[in-house]
């Protein structure tokens, strides 16, 4: 037992539990449609929670991801919206808003992390504050220049990746591909973990700390971009409230995966089976119609027992 | 071996033990750590306790602090039965530790560190005394109680300091003394100092000698732990010797040499510490230059930091072990620190094999540049990660390929498997193992491997053998020298003069972040030495 | 151990691509199913609705909750099974909710979306299922998409509104100035009430100057800092208006605070106004405090709504809109139309 | 580099706080004549009193290195329970007890997480925070409660020409600021926040002050939670949302080390707070664009954080030791 809770593979164990305990009370829970549904929802949780377990890896925290879904959402649709769009209707369109989207989301996490790593500021005071004003200047951008606080009408192209889910599911699974491979093979990975462990150490053993430091929330940055892509296709919307009530799911499923807040612990593969957990969790409630302050005080509980077995873990498979 | 409670009840000692290890015994998943120890401590008496790492000492002062408890045997204190459960156990009946790491609080004044735990309070009128003014009373600190309380604690540990000051301001000697004047703020009849002069100045660890000298002829107790032999030898009335969790040399300190120390201590004839050099002394750094082959591997060229080092200029060749004494805060580490770019240089250049060394650590590293510092587990170490890890740490870079830098981790693997076996890291830690389970000697060779595995042309080595048990002492000389003939220059740091004179070709001594004399091997004279780093004593 | 480290990320995450792209193939195909069986079961009892879904974005206020209960109650009465959503403002959660609907073969889907905008894919995607679609008390923006809006016209009911509390202003004599309590800017209700505001401002002249725009994002507290800190500023401010009743508790707190909180006969009274006509506003109303409301009739929103999807199952096709012509009570009609007060009719029912 | 010239510069930053505070004024003084008067003080005050409250106990909770996210579900929780036992006529009184009763209960709950099953704290207050704010909603049904006018009279209540509000949140931090600097209880707090191993070894009670630190947090929530509720008068849904985030911020506006071992609740907690409220209650008073709200408070907080770090980098080079220069030290 205590085996299996220490391998890689236990919180996908307990989605299978999760799995096994909701299919007979509710028959919809297990068709394939349904499923489906489940996937494609839990996306965007999936883009955001890698990206966050990146920098909950290096011992900081990213609470600006959902104000990067605004406003790169918003810029997007600036940019190919149909009706005061800067290049509506130009074939262009598409992939110039795609592009400035994963810019936004790139530069906020490069003044997150400039912030961080070389003025000393602590994460959660920068991802605070530039939560607070990127989500203002994203509403304040709607408004003066399409003076209303959401875009439609956005080119086809774009929507594809809400009307075809295949699409969208393709490009997250390379993305979190992506992201494992740099994670777990490639020296920057590595470097990741040993600045999360000691900043110190790494920055004497020769790694760049700070540039690995504002490589991770710059990473953090691109990933909620590609969140807001997501988002902003399968709502056809350029929106700053798009995610806004994601933030605290995408902690909780890192952390339900085993990702650690001290820094030098954690796996994307991990993030994939806590948001799989979260989502099926959320999903299968919602069918069996628990109303939803229920469904809040679950996932609490649920946030809870995972830190709980993650210090039972660490107590009795790493040994004392 | 005379190992039972009774022998220092020889005429040595007229006083009576204060404290009494009775035949003491404790194992740790079924492994014995202490066989059947006993030996006393008399009031006004120093006990010195040697033994390499592991020998037993700290599980011994554990079960005396009350962290653990013993198997089999009795502790008894002031000849009462004494099983401390917890660390406040100690202190009541009169125990006072002094660790090696300092517990003090940075951010507290030194007065609130003195009395963090039993902090005199305001009590309501009509009880009166010194005594019942602690713990008892309004959950209110009595400033001005504390203040003269402090006062009175400082002036007998000889610090004139204001009790209010931070001790964040403290350098480490002061420091050490709070730490001293926090025990007998306990007022403990029984004191532990562990390693107290790991971080101390010549200067400052003479202090503490008297200080330690003094206390006892107040009848005091001490037992005091050291790896510094040369201190205890000078220091201690009586001296115990542990090995394997065996008592295996016990009595008054004259009956010692330090020869017999180490022999009983590693059990073997350790005739020699420092191995043999296979290749001579490399010559004078003047006619480096013109010996063909022999070009310096670092030189050093007026080197200027304002505050903390001035015009420094030296050159180390290929293949040579060049030391640098001083006293603790001469400068020495601030050098090097310089050195490797962690700190900033004002003036000066550095070179290396000729190319201009610049830029953050990371450069110089990829220039042959390696750096031990002195802080082994806040900068050598990632405590939580793996021995392989923390090994390959430095390498990672070369073993990754281009343009995506994907990591070859067959190559990894190998590399650490053969660093391990050439430091000989003890075999019973895996790989995977978290270094925060090792031993302090062994978490110093995962430190060095790490670096001998950059191939570094020229090696900075900062306190390497503080706190190692000698038989890792001589492991890390060996290594040392090892590099050294295979053609890197070696540039060593450290405050045990012995340490140097035993392993340098040359010698340059610091004194107020400037370079105060240089010594080559056929002049080492530790008199000439020490009055170099000493000599604006004298003025 | 090693080995599972090396090989399981890309197995299961290679593994886990492939389930995926199977299972939304087979969503797909499925939702395609999904029409037929809805059809076929439709022509098989052709008058009979089981199942509605609701989707709130909120049930943050007295009024959502009214509309919640009343929707809740009917369906129990029609004998329907009603199954709940409420996504707390987030877009993408209802869709989420949404979707749930369709996969459980609902028979009508009744959403108050976040906005006019987000919620038109959600629309399609039930047309696509051939489930009808009610937008309650929140219009989507103009679209193709099959649905039906049951809403109130927050502008014109608001301008009524205000247009009577500035008739009481220039009853004073004297220039008034005024405050407005907008909602959250990102609300198309909110938007379409300080619109209403600002027209019948405008309208009334000179008579009325608006000194304090507060923004509350429908949140109280903000609501009280933002009012005090304007009769602060504007100690004369004799008109405030509310984009909902449901901020009144802060008005009264700090108009007490001043001594300023009076009946409309007494003098020294702030001429009061608001929009959603609940149990608050009434109680105020009957108390004499609050000169006139906007009153959108939540229940006659709530039966239209389950209306038009019992009227698709027998398949007519219901208006893209159909207004909740709602009216302004003031303390003039309050007696003969307090009938037609949700708010009286919930307060009542409390005693 | 060296310590003369960096001297004032500490000075300087050290006053970081209280200066961007007088700069704030200033702007908004010489914007509006309405600003910078004793009455809208007092408002200011009134406003910021129970966020203030609310952040004394967070800054007992970051002084100790722990954070509490839960601060504003439990305000949530007990207003909810206050406001229903109020609707069903119970008396005054007995509700305020109530909310009190709450907090100390949802501050026992995270001090058991916290030190007994040895959680990061992020964490057990995360879950802490969503548990209870799903429980809030339960309670209240997510209905908005009008509460009965006891609850305002409360609020508008003066005494010798002060508000009540004022009395309570004054009170609370006098009480705090004495506790911290004054009894072996603060101080210990101090050494816990600087170093736990040590603390622990040094043979504190490490685990006792932890717990009672997360029962303070709690029982100020309850209070803050009171002192909203005399001005609201009502609770609705969102009630207590972000009061974790304010109260963090006006703690760390204040100069509290997220860190640990540093942080005072006066002037440091309270000025963060006032801060905070004058700053919503200046732009309001010179009529701001709504949309630049959260734009100007953010860019105004960001500058006292990127202040507060200078101070300790000027801080940090201060104590770094000197070798020649002064001679004294070696």
């Amino acid at each position: 037992m205590s085996n299996l809770v220490g391998s890689d593979l236990f919180v996908l164990f307990l989605c299978g539990i999760t799995f096994a305990a909701f299919a007979p009370f509710t028959p919809i829970f297990v068709t394939p449609a349904n499923l489906a549904n489940i996937l494609i929802g839990c996306l965007p949780l999936l883009l955001l929670a890698t990206g966050q377990t990146l920098v909950l890896i290096t011992g900081g925290i990213d609470l600006s991801v959902t104000a990067i879904i605004g406003l790169s959402s918003v810029v997007g649709a600036l940019v190919m919206g149909g009706d005061q769009g800067w290049l509506q209707g130009s074939p262009i369109a598409m992939p110039v808003a795609m592009a400035s989207m994963l810019a936004t989301g790139a530069l906020v996490g490069l003044f997150n992390g400039a912030c961080i790593a070389w003025l000393r500021m602590p994460a959660f005071m920068v991802t605070l504050t530039t939560t607070m004003f990127f989500s203002g200047l994203s509403v304040w951008l709607a408004k003066k220049v399409v003076n209303s606080e959401s875009i439609y009408n956005l080119p086809p192209a774009f929507l594809a990746f809400g009307t075809h889910a295949w699409l969208a599911l393709l490009m997250a699974v390379i993305a979190t591909l992506l992201a494992h491979l740099l994670l777990a093979r490639t020296l920057l990975g590595r470097w990741l973990y040993a600045v999360g462990h000691n900043p110190r150490t790494s920055l004497i053993s020769g790694v760049p700390v700070g540039g690995v430091t504002v490589g991770a929330y710059v990473f953090s940055g691109v990933f909620a971009a590609l969140a807001s892509i997501l988002l902003t296709a399968q709502l056809e919307t350029g929106s700053p409230n798009h995610g806004k009530t994601l933030l605290l799911d995408v902690i909780g499923a890192a952390v339900i995966g085993g990702t650690s807040l001290f820094g030098g612990k954690g796996k994307v593969l991990w993030t994939v089976y806590g948001v799989l957990f979260l989502s099926l969790l959320g999903n299968g409630l919602n069918l069996l119609n628990v109303s939803d302050f229920l469904i809040t005080i679950v996932k609490g509980a649920v946030i809870l027992v995972a830190a709980l077995l993650d210090v039972w873990r660490t107590k009795f498979v790493r040994g004392p | 071996m005379n190992s039972t409670p009774t022998h220092l009840e020889r005429p040595t000692t007229n006083n009576e033990p204060f404290i009494v290890f009775d035949h003491i015994e404790k194992a740790f998943f079924g492994v014995k750590v202490l066989k059947g120890v006993s030996f006393g401590v008399g009031v006004g008496r120093i006990v010195g306790l040697v033994g390499e790492n592991g020998a037993g000492k700290s599980t011994l002062m554990n079960l005396l602090g009350g962290n653990l408890q013993p198997d089999a045997g009795e502790l008894r204190v002031n000849d009462q039965h004494y099983a401390p459960r917890h660390s406040n156990d100690a202190r009541n009946a009169g125990i006072a530790f002094v660790h090696q790491e300092l517990n003090l609080f940075p951010n507290l004044s030194i007065a609130e560190n003195l009395y963090l735990t039993d902090f005199p309070r305001i009590r309501p009128a009509g009880t009166s005394g010194r005594a019942d003014a602690r713990r008892s009373g309004l959950p209110w600190i009595n400033r001005r109680a504390l203040r003269a309380q402090s006062v009175e604690l400082l002036r007998q540990v000889g610090l004139d300091l204001s009790p209010d000051t931070l001790v964040e301001r403290l350098p480490a000697g002061e420091r050490q003394l709070v730490e001293i004047a926090k025990a007998l703020g306990a007022n403990a009849r029984a004191l532990i100092l562990d390693e107290p002069t790991t971080s101390l100045s010549s200067p400052e660890c003479e202090r503490l000698f008297i200080l330690a000298t003094q206390l006892r002829d107040r009848g005091i107790a001490i037992i005091y732990i050291s790896h510094a032999l040369g201190d205890v030898l000078r220091l201690c009335n009586d001296l115990v010797v542990l090995r394997d969790g065996e008592m295996v040399g016990g009595g008054p300190t004259q009956d010692f040499t330090h020869d017999r120390l180490v022999s009983l201590m590693v059990g073997r004839q350790l005739n020699q510490l420092y191995p043999e050099r296979r290749s001579p002394a490399r010559p004078e750094p003047n006619e480096t230059e013109n010996v063909p082959g022999r070009k310096p591997a670092l030189q050093v060229e007026r080197v200027s930091q304002p505050g903390i080092v001035r015009d420094i200029s030296f050159s180390l060749a290929a293949g040579e072990v060049l030391g640098l004494s001083g006293l603790m805060g001469a400068g020495r580490s601030e050098l090097a620190r310089i050195l490797f770019g962690l700190d900033p240089c004002a003036s000066g250049e550095i070179r290396l094999n000729g190319e201009n060394l610049t830029g953050a650590p990371r450069r110089r590293i990829q220039r042959g540049l390696a750096f031990l510092t002195e802080d082994r587990r806040q900068e050598g170490l990632c405590l939580e990660a793996s021995i392989a890890d923390n090994m390959a740490l430095v390498t990672l870079p070369s073993n990754s390929r281009s343009p995506v830098r994907f990591l070859d981790y067959t190559r990894i693997n190998s590399a650490v498997k053969r660093m391990r076996e050439a430091v000989k890291l003890s075999p019973k830690a895996a790989d995977t193992q978290a270094v925060r389970t090792l031993s302090g000697g062994n978490q110093q060779k995962v430190v060095l491997g790490k670096w001998l595995l950059a191939k570094p042309k020229v090696l900075i080595l900062d306190e390497p053998t503080r706190g190692i048990d000698v038989g890792a002492k001589s492991e890390i000389y060996r290594l040392i020298y090892q590099l050294a003939d295979r053609g890197a220059g070696v540039l060593v740091i450290s405050s045990e003069l012995e340490e140097l004179v035993g392993l340098c070709d040359r010698i340059l001594v610091m004194r107020h972040g400037e370079i105060s004399g240089e010594f080559r091997r056929d002049s080492f004279d530790r008199e000439k030495i020490l009055a170099a780093a000493l000599h604006f004593l004298k003025k | 151990m090693n080995l599972r480290i090396t090989f399981s990320p890309t197995f299961f995450t290679a593994a886990f691509a492939i389930v995926a792209l199977a299972l939304t193939g087979c969503g797909k195909s499925d939702s395609g199913a999904a029409n037929s069986s809805t059809s076929s079961s439709t022509s098989a009892a052709p008058d009979q609705v089981k199942t509605i879904g609701v989707a709130f974005e909120t049930l943050q206020t007295e009024f959502w909750v009214a509309a919640f209960d009343k929707l809740k109650a009917d369906c129990a009465a029609k004998g329907i099974t009603m199954l709940e959503g409420v996504a707390d403002g987030d877009a993408s959660k209802q869709f989420d909710q949404v979707r749930n609907f369709i996969n459980r073969k609902v028979d009508g889907i009744i959403i108050v979306p976040k906005d006019g905008k987000t919620v038109i894919p959600m629309i399609k995607a039930a047309n696509a299922a051939n489930i009808p679609v009610v937008l309650y008390n929140r219009p989507a923006d103009p679209t193709d998409a099959k649905h039906t809006a049951v809403a109130p016209d927050n502008f014109a009911i608001t301008k009524e509104t205000v247009t009577y509390l500035v008739s009481l202003a220039k009853k004073t004599g004297k220039k008034q100035k005024a405050m407005i309590l907008l909602g959250d800017l990102g609300d198309v209700n909110a938007i379409g009430r300080r619109d209403g505001f600002e027209a019948a401002i405008k309208d009334a002249g000179e008579a009325v100057e608006v000194v304090a725009r507060i923004p509350t994002d429908w949140n109280q507290e903000k609501a009280l800092a933002g009012v005090q800190s304007a009769m602060q500023a504007n100690p004369d401010i004799g008109l405030i208006f509310t984009s909902s009743d449901f901020m009144f508790p802060s008005i009264k707190s700090v108009l007490s605070n001043l001594g300023k909180w009076k009946k409309h006969n007494e003098p020294g009274h702030i001429i009061l106004g608001g929009f959603d006509g609940d149990a608050t506003a009434y109680q105020l109303m009957a108390e004499g405090y609050v000169d006139a409301t906007g009153v959108q009739d939540v229940y006659w929103e709530a039966e239209q709504a389950i209306q038009v999807i019992i009227a698709a199952k027998d398949g007519q096709i219901s208006p893209t809109r159909i207004d909740d012509q709602g009216f302004a009570i003031t303390q003039a009609n309050l007696k003969e139309m307090e009938s037609r007060m949700w708010g009286a009719v919930v307060a009542t029912k409390k005693k | 580099m060296s310590a003369p010239n960096s001297r004032p510069l500490l000075r300087l930053l050290d006053f970081a706080p209280g200066a961007l505070f007088a700069v704030v004024l200033l702007v908004f003084g010489l914007m509006s004549d309405k600003f910078l008067t004793t009455d809208n003080f007092t408002q200011i005050l009134v406003q910021s009193s129970s966020t203030a409250v609310v952040a004394v106990g967070m800054t007992f909770v970051l002084v100790t290195a722990g954070v509490d996210l839960s601060v504003g579900a439990i305000m949530f929780c007990g207003a909810g329970l206050a406001g229903k036992m109020a609707l069903g006529g119970q008396p005054l009184s007995l509700c305020l007890l109530v909310m009190i009763g709450v907090g100390l209960l949802g501050g026992a709950v995270n001090a058991l997480l916290v030190t007994r099953f040895k959680l990061a704290a992020f964490i057990a207050t995360l879950a802490t925070l969503y548990i209870g704010r799903g429980m809030g909603r339960w309670i209240t049904q997510t209905r908005a409660m009008n509460l009965p006018d006891s609850f305002l009279a409360l609020g508008s209540a003066k005494w010798s020409g002060v508000p009540l509000p004022l009395w309570i949140a004054g009170g609370v931090i006098l009480v705090a600021q004495l506790v911290l600097s004054n009894t072996p209880f603060g101080r210990q707090l101090y050494a816990l926040g600087n170093n736990p191993a040590a603390a622990n070894k040094a043979g504190l009670p490490t685990t006792r002050l932890l717990a009672e630190v997360y029962l303070i947090c709690g029982a100020c929530a309850g209070l803050g939670g009171i002192l909203a509720l005399s001005q609201l008068g009502s609770v609705s849904p969102k009630f207590g949302e972000h009061y974790e985030f304010d109260a963090i911020t006006a703690a760390v506006l204040g100069g509290t080390s997220l860190f640990g071992g540093r942080g005072k609740v006066f002037p440091g907690t309270v000025l963060g707070a006032v801060l905070l409220k004058s700053i919503f209650n200046g732009l309001v008073i010179v009529q701001a664009d709504p949309y630049l709200y959260p734009l100007i408070t953010s860019a105004i907080i960001f500058l006292a954080v990127v202040l507060d770090s200078l101070r300790r980098v000027a801080e940090a080079r201060l104590n770094a030791r000197q070798i020649y220069a002064a001679p004294g030290q070696i």
